[in-house]
């Protein structure tokens, strides 16, 4: 129990975190707001490893897999796109 | 202590994300962000694999490289235009990840034999839920902005109904695993049905309101992740999850109120309706549409002192920010002062028309954002209009019970003179015809808006 | 050590949504500011109580008694004046 | 079960906290922010007592009781100009309070003989550490405002060296208690000597500078809280104790930036020197000050069209604030245009001038903040200074090595007219001459600033 309500309590900081930060984000970088936090959510891919990590059956083993296929094209293919995106703007900056 | 130690990065990580969040507020410290982003992204990721030496480590690897290579691949390839159903895709394969993850852990539970606690029975049916509707909606968002299916609303009677009762099915299902969690096909059915519900409670919605869909299944697919995070008990998780959550919720809020319509509304109101084909505009076209050729417009410039250029939609599928770069600059050589006008809803997803502009070089202090933009129309010789059409469209004033009723515009009609591009009178996303086109100090250039803008080009070079 | 990660993370997150919010106080509400920080900072009297409620010896009683008074003077009399101050400014919103 | 409840109040208390700050982010919401934060207090107080039905509940009471009221009669007496001494006061019963805790708390466990963790031990000694610091530092600032002992700074050759040692030894001892927990004097001794620290740290600081340190030791209160919150593993403590102890050093930091000084500058550098005792500014005065009555100052007030008000610690001493109120009211009555311009560390802590007129009913729209007070001098016909010095001294940007150098100030002297009233020469809070006292458009309007506007007024009144 005691571990539900510590978790609970980092669910509601993180959130207040969440919109304090993202409320200061300008329009203009709103798409790369959209696909950079997506490729944050793939962070499950952390969860992926761990419950692939035991596999127990065989069945769990191809889930984990796919899981972390998945999870790992989210993430990389996330931040990739958003570093495109950002590096165009970077560009400006320069000139 | 091995074990406080991977807590401690997953910890770090979580600061990383926040800082990479942070940085986003500001073009300059952006890519920064971003990166951080990714570098906490790998330590989690790195820790996590350290701290479990185990047999599936190959395949885990495997997973790791293969996923690497579809997502840079797909990363790489993806036109900027295309940018709504990438996220829409990468968005799928996140929650994917986590009904599997969830899916995954639950076998392994019961296999292991002890009955599992009731707080990891409830988190694991969220996770399943949740999860399963994120992937099968994004799938479904970008089929439809991909246009594999239907760009339109698939809209049946009773449809609500029928959700509401799928909803409760889920319900159900999902006590049933928390109540007899020695029963794997809970889950399966759970996911099953999930997913189902996931594809109806998206294909009534219109393609065009597919980035609030994207948006709002970004923030499920973060909830996802916190609800995984429970389950697991890992920290990194939940904070992640948290923040995406919040910042999915905040983007929908923004479109929402940008096209002023409630979030109710485009999930299974109007936001059905629209896009179903246009509405005959005859009465009010009838005879009153002036069109001009480039070289009509090309005088108009040469006389021109102030023009703001209004891009839409439109420029997006005709790829033209290009040449409206070299228009644009074209122009200031001939000393005609030229600045954009972006409305926040113009295109397919928040700050599109940005970061097409952006991928044009265009410095983003030319781009003026709505409220500033009308308030400079009046002293607006030209008002260059290029394939954008509801967020121009007088009727949101005019019209008190039309689908984009009250939603804010760029009063283009204000400027002494407007020129829009688009291929045909056929309406935008809404649906709905535009006065603006049939209006007095309106010309219409027919085409293309990327082969329109270079004859413009061309023409403007004659002289 | 599960226990303290998690004070750890929540501690960190608490401090980001610290430095979120109070940025976005203006100049004129920093005397506020400061006083209602400070009252909130007498939530030391809940640790009081914690403390003070064992009471094994007359010794520990005492240094509970003490505290839970200091705590209390903080938390009052902090929030009080706090609200003093602002009712000033409150009049001001209603001309 | 309960326990959880618990808990979960905690959990609530903190989230009313975050938004008792959120509300303070502006005056239309700061009340209601206020009371939820005490809300949130209650609610954590008064689930901890339901939680322990314990034989010792009338003693808590008891102190609940009595601590209420002292606080109360000092919330409800306190001068609205004492307020920094307040605060400085009440954060000091903060930090009293966190040390008693851990001191029972650590007595109770070796007590219950069991041997208490590494990290519980570590918690113990920074609390003691921290709360005994911040409570007689506290103390040390509360009798330098309030003036029970010198304004000025106490300083002795070798002070840094020994207060060095001092934290040695603190760190040594704190080692004792972590090394030998069964050992109760290692707690006194830690926090004897702590205290002894807390008073050196302190007493070597000018009364004027005393703001920064409060901001300083309140946040160094908050992260004592937080610190017991580690000890006794509950997230209440930590939350509120980090939110303190940010706001504290982001307070610390505008008030540095605000006097262009660095914090170890006003820890132990120029910050122990200034205030001791005013340099002589004859060669400065010498036959150049010309002083005027309050009749001569009513005349040029007559024909003023635009006057700019600066106050300054002096209106706090004199609590001139209403008086200042009618004179404004008078003049713009008479059609003369009237603006406060607020320097940021005008007084003697952030904000100090805002509440004291707000106190007096200015509407805040009224009070211009530095910069829009800057860029309006030169339009001003008289600038009335009442009881600032510092703020308005031209030397900041003239004389490069003075102790207020490249602090930004408030520009008066482009006014047409300057008014400054006090009561004599003597230097303000940096200890330094004002050359605008002998300024060729400045008239010094010698006397107590209450009585002066009344005079003043009085003879405004009188044509
Ligand atoms: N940005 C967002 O976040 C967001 C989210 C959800 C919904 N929406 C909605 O999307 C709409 C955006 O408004 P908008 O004015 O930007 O676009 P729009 O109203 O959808 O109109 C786009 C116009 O571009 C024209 N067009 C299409 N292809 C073209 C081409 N190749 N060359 C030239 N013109 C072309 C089309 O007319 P032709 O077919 O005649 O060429 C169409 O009328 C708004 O209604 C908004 O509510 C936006
Ligand atoms: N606000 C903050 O947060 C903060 C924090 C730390 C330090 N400080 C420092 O405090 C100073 C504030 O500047 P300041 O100009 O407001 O105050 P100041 O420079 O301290 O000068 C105050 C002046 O008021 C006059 N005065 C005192 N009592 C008076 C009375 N009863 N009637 C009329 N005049 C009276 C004094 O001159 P007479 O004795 O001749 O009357 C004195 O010169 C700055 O140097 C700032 O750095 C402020």
């Amino acid at each position: 129990m005691e571990g539900l309500i510590a978790s609970l309590t980092i669910f509601v900081l993180a959130i207040f975190v969440g919109f304090e930060v993202i409320t200061k984000v300008p329009p203009t970088l709103h798409t790369p707001l959209m696909s950079g936090s997506n490729a944050i959510s793939g962070i499950t891919l952390v969860g992926a490893l761990l419950s692939a990590g035991h596999q127990h059956t065989l069945l769990t083993t191809i889930l984990g897999f796919v899981a972390v296929v998945f999870a790992t094209v989210n993430v990389v293919g996330g931040f990739l796109v958003t570093h495109r995106m950002l590096g165009m703007f970077q560009r400006k900056e320069d000139r | 202590m091995s074990g406080a130690l991977i807590n401690l990065s997953y910890l770090a990580a979580s600061a990383l994300f926040v800082f990479c969040l942070k940085g986003l507020s500001h073009p300059r410290t952006a890519v920064r962000g971003n990166l951080l982003g990714a570098l906490g992204m790998l330590l989690a990721v790195a820790v996590t694999l350290l701290d479990r030496q185990i047999v599936s480590f190959e395949v885990i690897f495997a997973g790791i490289l293969f996923g690497s290579a579809v997502g840079a691949a797909f990363a790489v390839k993806v036109p900027m235009t295309a940018m709504p159903q990438m996220v829409a895709l990468f968005n799928g394969f996140g929650g994917g990840a986590s009904v599997l993850v969830a899916g995954a852990s639950f076998l392994e539970t019961i296999a292991a034999g002890s009955p599992p606690p009731a707080r990891f029975l409830v988190a694991v049916s969220l996770t399943a839920l949740i999860g399963a509707v994120t992937f099968f909606g994004s799938l479904v968002a970008f089929g439809k902005l991909q246009g594999l299916i239907t760009e339109n609303a698939v809209v049946f009677r009773g449809q609500q109904a029928v959700n509401a009762a799928i909803g409760l099915v889920c319900v159900v299902l999902g006590g049933w695993l928390v109540t007899t969690p020695w029963e794997p096909a809970s889950y399966l059915a759970l996911a099953g049905v999930a997913s189902v519900l996931g594809v109806l409670l998206v294909i009534p919605i219109g393609g065009a309101d597919m980035p609030v869909v994207i948006a709002l299944l970004n923030s499920y697919s973060g909830l996802a992740g916190a609800a995984t995070g429970f389950v697991l008990d890992n920290n990194v998780l939940i904070i992640a999850g948290s923040l995406v959550g919040a910042s999915g919720i905040i983007l929908t809020r923004i479109m929402c109120i940008a096209m002023n319509r409630s979030l109710g509304n485009v999930l299974f109101g109007i936001g059905g309706t629209v896009g179903t084909g246009p509405v005959p505009g005859e009465e009010i076209y009838e005879g009153k549409v002036k069109s001009a050729s480039p070289e009509e417009v090309a005088m108009l410039f040469d006389t021109a002192r102030r023009a703001s250029i209004v891009p839409g939609y439109g420029m997006a599928v005709s790829q033209a920010q290009h040449a409206v770069r070299d228009l644009a600059n074209l122009l200031e050589s001939r000393g005609v002062e030229v600045e954009f006008a972006i409305h926040p809803v113009a295109g397919r997803m928040p700050g599109h028309m940005n970061v097409l502009l952006a991928e044009a070089n265009i410095p983003y202090d030319k781009l003026k954002e709505m409220d500033e933009a009308n308030s400079g129309f009046a002293q607006t010789d030209i008002a260059l209009v290029i394939g954008a059409n509801d967020v121009v469209n007088p009727m949101a004033r005019t019209d008190p019970d039309g689908p984009i009723a009250g939603m804010p515009i760029l009063d283009v009609d204000k400027a002494r003179t407007v020129v829009v591009v688009k291929r045909s009178l056929s309406p935008g996303f809404a649906g709905i015809p535009n006065p603006l086109f049939a209006a007095g100090n309106t010309l219409m250039l027919f085409g293309d808006g990327k082969k329109m803008i270079l004859e413009l080009i061309t023409a403007l070079k004659e002289f």
